[in-house]
């Protein structure tokens, strides 16, 4: 998968270089976006897959440095961890219904689901209460905006990304994105075309 | 284990006969088993959209309908032209060589005794064909004339059963999807011990692109499909210019989808091409990485040029340009790949055999295709060559010349691992003969036609075309005896054809490690892979 | 730049250059062959050499044992790269060149309307070549009968065009320009015919049964001949019995603009009724009351749609009092009389 | 695929896979592949309805105030908990709890039907009013509040298609058919997805699954929270932003 990444990074960054080349209106800020949304993405795959980060403290430990920024990348990387394998922060419940053996579930207390309920309520209130006071096209942006962090509660929580690997993970990031071409590919058309003036 | 390791033992359980009966196909959940179910449908397709080329040839055959040697009014050669298309690419060249050969190798290639999900797969086989009655059906009623295309309003507009034919594509589509899917989690998940992603053959990296392309861009084609039928049965004016709707963004959503499926059906055609050219250079193949990192480069850019197809459609100027460079892009890793099959065979020992006259008519073909695929690229030039017999025959270097010179030549290459029987070599030859010749002459005048500005999908045209026109005519009889002596060889070897060893190619990739037939299981015992998939030393 | 590439002939294979454009678009062709040709020899010679060179001559040949190279690698993964980009950046400076429109001032606007099946031409002048009832049986592409649209020698020429059904193209194969004509928008086209003499336009999107046979020609006419052919043409404004007048063409103009979308004139039904052998004839109501379609009833049903619901269809119409004045409505019921 | 429960209690993996983890990893990657192509096929409709919507705000401004957004509300919450008791549903098998599963899953079949009815009153106005997709649209009350929007907007904010009247009044149907196509094919799912809950359901019950394996439950219920996603996005877009 990280193949995956990489090249459409290399094919992204090709395109970034010759868009703004001619100067257009609105491809660049779209396209830039997502390179660089890509590039943080990969260097986080490369951080907390390939464990670099792990690598580089371990040898500036090994070779006997321990001040300057070290202590600070310990941090980011219990940090990467906490993310990368919730298992280990959590790992009363987890191994509850491991008796069987191999297979590691993670499973979420019904507390956190009962929060992340009472959140998806508020959220909804907030959507509501929201649309009643006019801020124009602003209405729309805060909807998207409420409904985008509740999507993230019911992606993280109830189906279980948060705890999932990260190559399902980008599977399902990577509907979102493409679906991101689809619609700035068709706006760069709709919103560039030519208006036609009859004089007669 | 043991069952498997004690019809080795016999030598002769495979899963051509680990069961009997009718039944036992019908049900099957082996996936070689259904790649054979898969190898006589499509092939019947191609046959009947094969008909249907000839047909709408013979009706071009002269300018004027008075004078036509197939007597046809423009209606019925609409039909035939939506049919040819239709059958052709949702039936025969999408499905083909995933369903056929990626089924049937994917998991043998993997070292997996299986794919993913083994019932998934049937399901998609009968998913398919639900689509192919469907589409098929709409010869009984209603018929069909948009094209393959669907374009709005046209499709909204006519009286031909264009709800049936969307639910076809739709459903085909469907089972398009559920392959794809099952063929990402093997390749994933289902390798075998010490096979990893660097050392998978070249013809999984190209199915596991193609697989990316048919998850990701087949939705947006069913959802377009299905708004289709809502604005016939509903009025509900997303793509019906008379309630407001906009017919170019029916080509924008239409094309996300069909331009990836151009990839979907080329991609695997090329992984064919790198099994041939290593085996028949017996070579390793040169710049594996490169390669295959550029099937998914391929397939990445593949998404963000669909607007290539609408330079005059009525997009504006700004979209067209965008479209034309990342285009351009794309010819970067389709030039990469050309100049690895050639270097391969240098210091090689090039035979020449059935599969490899047919990738070297690809390399050959291809290359023309290509080629003109740049032209029809750069904005300037487009404009005059869209929608003209250029594009026709562009494309048909691509899908014939390319797609169908892989599957043959594939299907040549494997038969022998499919059944276990060779087919006899001079028919092979003698069919690309034909094939060949008869597909230059064919398409290479239309690349002249439409320079002289002949548009596509006409059923009568100038008289000054007309000589090109014959000739090209004549050329698809010869195409269409060198697939008939193509058939008549598989059948031959079929028949009796003289028994194939384990590898009779010498080749080094993992299916050719195992009996011929494969076992029902596949491997007598788990491989462990150690080495690449082209270590020729 | 051009001189050199026109030692080859690139109208053998093109038609005959229409305009300007059309002869850098040669150039630019011949580039394109040229450097394909030589691409195209590269790999496909290559390919015959190996093949030949490397011929298995025992059945236990031993090969080189050869992975990659980056260096070969990254040289033919960029010079077609750089290739490309001269390929498209040529390609562009002429598509913005076809694309640019001219002034409005000093271009020569004419408007076409694609139907199935035919190519409708209006001009400034009210001149229009339009064909009412599709193509005529003798108006096909072996014996040319066609739609005539005249342009001046010289000067730009601006198309406004759309389709009054589904999407068209329209392509002068002379002038290697093409545009698809779209219902419910305007696209536009221009071109500056350098060479007196008819071109062949084409429709090039599948648009049905007649697709092949929707010809046009356009005739390139020296300015005073084209001035000629505007006067000779020139509309017939005497009324007469089934000739348009004035009013009705003024009426036609307000029809075009406001009720075309809910009113047919060919007897087909729309959201309203169709306005064929309208005048005069009888009219029954969802209330079962009927009367004759004469100017008062029209006028009513004009300013007042609710008063009288045609049987069978429904209230759909919008008032029109206020929006049309009494000019106009009496331009369009004369405009009504007169569609049969 | 096939998971036999032996006598002893434990389950079998198939035969192509190492291991029942092994296994269920595929499954769930397989699931995940093909909840983003229903992202993506719900996708194109947001699509096209955003690029409409920005084309033509006052139509969908207009129409938004057509619908009701306390029955939308409803359904919103209602989809919500249904969802936390899928989730719960699945965590009952994961402690092999059958029994609270199964009432958990049935909760959740519940929530599905009160939706589709509360959709179904909803619809069944709407159609009687003649706020239906255009080819049999009839209410002219909506083509004139949206003739009236319009007029009521600061002219330079007008567009060329906005500003002909009669335009906009045949386009004006166009809400009524994104609303009826995305809340139709949401619709079609969460029937899909309740019959599929009631086939786990049933399974549950039998005692098929438990912590071992509940992968069929983990798919189920992935697909109902995509259905739950969806309509996220769509109560908001739909029926109050317009």
């Amino acid at each position: 998968m990280e193949l995956f990444i990489q090249y459409s990074l290399y094919i992204i960054s090709c395109v970034c270089i010759f868009v703004p080349f001619f100067g257009f209106g609105l491809g660049p800020p779209v396209i830039i976006g997502t390179a660089v949304s890509v590039f943080a993405g990969n260097a986080y795959a490369l951080i907390a897959q390939k464990g670099i980060l792990k690598n580089f403290i371990k040898d500036k430990k090994d070779s006997g440095q321990s001040g300057g920024l070290v202590p600070v990348l310990e941090e980011a990387q219990k940090l990467i961890d906490g993310i990368e394998n919730p298992g280990s922060v959590m790992k009363k419940e987890g191994h509850h219904g491991d008796e069987h053996g191999e297979h590691h579930h993670h499973i979420i207390p019904i507390p956190v689901y009962v929060g992340v309920l009472l959140v998806l309520l508020i959220g909804t209130v907030i959507t509501v209460a929201v649309a009643q006071v006019d801020f124009g096209a602003m209405n729309t942006v805060i909807a998207i905006l409420v409904a985008t962090i509740k999507a993230a509660f019911v992606l993280a929580f109830f189906m279980h990304l948060k705890y999932d690997n990260m190559l399902n993970r980008v599977i399902f990031g990577s509907g979102f994105f493409f679906l991101m071409l689809l619609i700035a590919f068709s706006a760069a058309d709709i919103f560039t075309r030519a208006n036609v003036v009859k004089t007669f | 284990m043991s069952q498997s390791t004690a019809h080795v033992a016999t030598g002769q359980d495979n899963y051509l006969n680990h069961e009997k009966g009718i039944w036992s196909w019908l049900s099957t959940v082996d996936h070689k088993r259904i790649a054979v179910m898969y190898l006589v449908s499509v092939l019947t397709f191609f046959l009947v959209g094969g008909i249907f080329a000839l047909l709408v040839r013979g009706a071009l055959f002269n300018a004027l309908p008075e004078n036509k040697i197939i007597q046809i009014t423009p209606d019925v050669y609409n039909q035939f032209m939506s049919y040819h298309g239709i059958i052709m690419v949702f039936m025969v060249i999408v499905p083909g060589i995933p369903a056929i050969f990626g089924n049937f190798l994917l998991p043998v290639m993997l070292g997996a005794k299986d794919v993913a999900f083994p019932r998934l797969n049937l399901a998609s086989y009968y998913v398919y064909m639900a689509g192919a009655a469907l589409a098929v059906g709409t010869l009984f009623v209603g018929k069909i004339d948009t094209g393959w295309t669907f374009y709005t309003p046209y499709s909204i507009k006519t009286s031909t059963s264009v709800v049936m034919a969307v639910l076809a594509a739709f459903t085909m589509g469907m089972a398009s999807i559920l392959t794809g899917l099952n063929f990402i989690v093997t390749t994933h998940k289902l390798r075998a011990p010490g096979q990893t992603m660097n050392k998978i053959p070249l013809f999984v990296w190209a199915i596991y692109a193609t697989s990316i392309i048919q998850i990701l861009a087949t939705p947006v084609l069913g959802i377009t499909l299905l708004l289709i039928g809502a604005e016939r049965a509903l009025g509900v004016g997303i793509f019906d210019p008379n309630l407001g709707g906009d017919p170019v963004l029916f080509q924008h959503f239409f094309w996300f989808y069909s331009h990836p499926a151009v990839y979907i059906m080329i991609l695997p055609a090329m992984g064919i091409i790198s099994e041939l050219i290593s085996t028949f250079s017996r070579k390793t193949i040169f710049g594996y990485t490169a390669i295959a990192y550029s099937s998914l480069a391929i397939a990445a850019v593949s998404f963000l040029v669909w607007g290539h197809h609408m330079f005059v459609s009525g997009q504006s100027e700004f979209a067209g340009i965008l479209f034309s460079v990342i285009t351009m892009l794309v010819g970067v890793p389709t030039a990469i790949k050309l100049f690895n099959w050639i270097s391969t065979m240098y210091k090689g020992s090039v035979r020449l055999d059935t599969p490899m006259l047919y990738a070297i008519g690809f390399l050959f073909l291809f290359t023309i295709g290509g080629l003109t695929g740049v032209w029809l690229a750069s904005t300037g030039m487009d404009v005059h060559f869209h929608d003209t017999y250029f594009v026709v025959a562009h494309f048909h270097y691509v899908m014939v010349g390319g797609v169908l010179m892989a599957f043959t030549g594939g299907l040549f290459f494997w038969f022998p691992k499919m059944f276990g029987k060779m087919t006899n070599d001079t028919l092979g030859r003698l069919s690309w003969v034909f094939v060949f010749t008869g597909f230059n002459v064919t398409f290479f005048p239309q690349f002249i036609l439409g320079a002289l500005g002949m548009p596509r999908r006409y059923f009568e045209y100038h008289p000054a075309y007309e000589p090109l026109n014959q000739i090209s005519t004549v050329g698809s009889w010869l195409i269409g005896l060198g697939f008939v002596i193509a058939l008549v060889a598989i059948i031959h070897g079929l028949l009796s054809g003289e028994k194939a060893g384990a590898n009779p190619w010498g080749s080094k990739t993992l299916e050719w490690q195992t009996p011929s037939p494969p076992p029902h299981d596949n491997f007598p015992i788990t491989p462990t892979v150690t080495a690449g998939p082209y270590e020729y030393r | 730049m051009n001189q050199w590439l026109s030692i080859f002939p690139a109208t053998a294979f093109m038609p005959i250059q229409g305009t300007e454009i059309a002869g850098k678009i040669d150039g630019y062709y011949v580039f394109l062959l040229i450097s394909s040709l030589i691409s195209g020899l590269i790999l496909i010679g290559g390919m015959t050499a190996f093949v030949v060179q490397y011929k298995r001559r025992s059945a236990n040949d031993k090969t080189a044992y050869i992975t990659h190279n980056t260096m070969l690698e990254f040289t033919w993964s960029f010079i077609p790269f750089v290739i490309m980009m001269v390929i498209f950046f040529w390609g562009k400076n002429i598509f913005n060149e076809l694309r640019s429109m001219p002034d409005a001032s000093e271009a020569e606007e004419i408007h076409v309307v694609g139907v199935q099946w035919a190519w409708n031409f209006k001009y400034k002048n009210g001149i229009k070549q339009y064909t009412k009832e599709g193509i005529s049986a003798e108006n096909k592409i072996g014996n040319v009968e066609k739609q005539i649209m005249a342009v001046p020698l010289g000067k730009p020429v601006k198309l406004v065009m759309t389709s009054n059904d589904v999407i068209h193209s329209f392509y002068i194969p002379g002038f290697r320009n093409k545009q698809d004509v779209i219902p419910g928008r305007y696209t536009s086209l221009w071109f500056k015919a350098e060479k007196e003499g008819e071109f062949q336009v084409y429709c090039t999107e599948y648009c049905g049964l007649q697709h092949s046979q929707m010809p046009a020609t356009i005739r390139v006419m020296k300015e005073p001949d084209y001035k000629a052919w505007l006067e000779a043409n020139k509309p017939v404004m005497a009324a007469g019995d089934g000739g348009m007048n004035e009013m009705a063409m003024k009426g036609e103009e307000i029809y075009d603009g406001k009720c075309k979308s809910c009113h047919s004139l060919d007897g087909t039904r729309v959201v309203g009724p169709t306005w064929k052998g309208l005048y005069g004839a009888k009219r029954e109501f969802a209330d079962g009351s009927s009367v004759d379609a004469d100017e008062n009833y029209l006028k009513e049903s004009i300013l007042n749609p609710a008063a009288k619901i045609v049987k069978g269809y429904p209230p759909a119409m919008p008032p029109y009092a206020g929006q049309l004045s009494d000019d106009e409505i009496t331009q369009l019921i004369e405009y009504m009389k007169v569609v049969k | 695929m096939s998971i036999v429960k032996t006598e002893d209690g434990h389950f079998h993996h198939a035969h192509h896979f190492n291991s029942l983890s092994h296994q269920y990893d595929s499954a769930k990657q397989g699931v995940w592949l093909f909840m983003v192509t229903e992202i993506l096929m719900f996708g194109g409709l947001f699509v096209a309805y955003l690029i409409y919507k920005s084309l033509y705000a006052p139509i969908f401004h207009v129409g938004s105030s057509y619908l009701d957004w306390r029955l939308g509300s409803i359904n919103t919450v209602v989809l919500i908990t249904s969802s936390f008791t899928m989730a719960l549903g699945i965590y009952f098998n994961q402690k092999n709890k059958p029994k609270q599963a199964v009432i958990a899953l049935a909760l959740t079949i519940l929530c599905a039907l009160a939706f589709m009815v509360i959709k179904y009153f909803e619809y069944s106005h709407k159609i009687h009013l003649g706020l239906v997709p255009g080819k049999y649209f009839t209410n002219t009350e909506f083509q004139n509040k949206v003739a009236e929007y319009i007029s009521n907007m600061p002219i330079e904010s007008l567009t060329p298609a906005l500003s002909d009247a009669n335009l906009m009044k045949k386009i004006a149907p166009l809400y009524f058919g994104f609303y009826f196509v995305m809340t139709g094919l949401h619709g079609l799912h969460v029937v899909i997805g309740a019959c599929l809950i009631f086939w786990v359901m049933v399974k549950t019950a039998k005692g098929q699954f438990g912590a071992e394996y509940y992968t069929p439950v983990e798919g189920v219920g992935l697909f109902w929270h995509i259905v739950d996603l969806i309509w996220i996005y769509l109560f908001p877009l739909l029926y109050l932003v317009g």
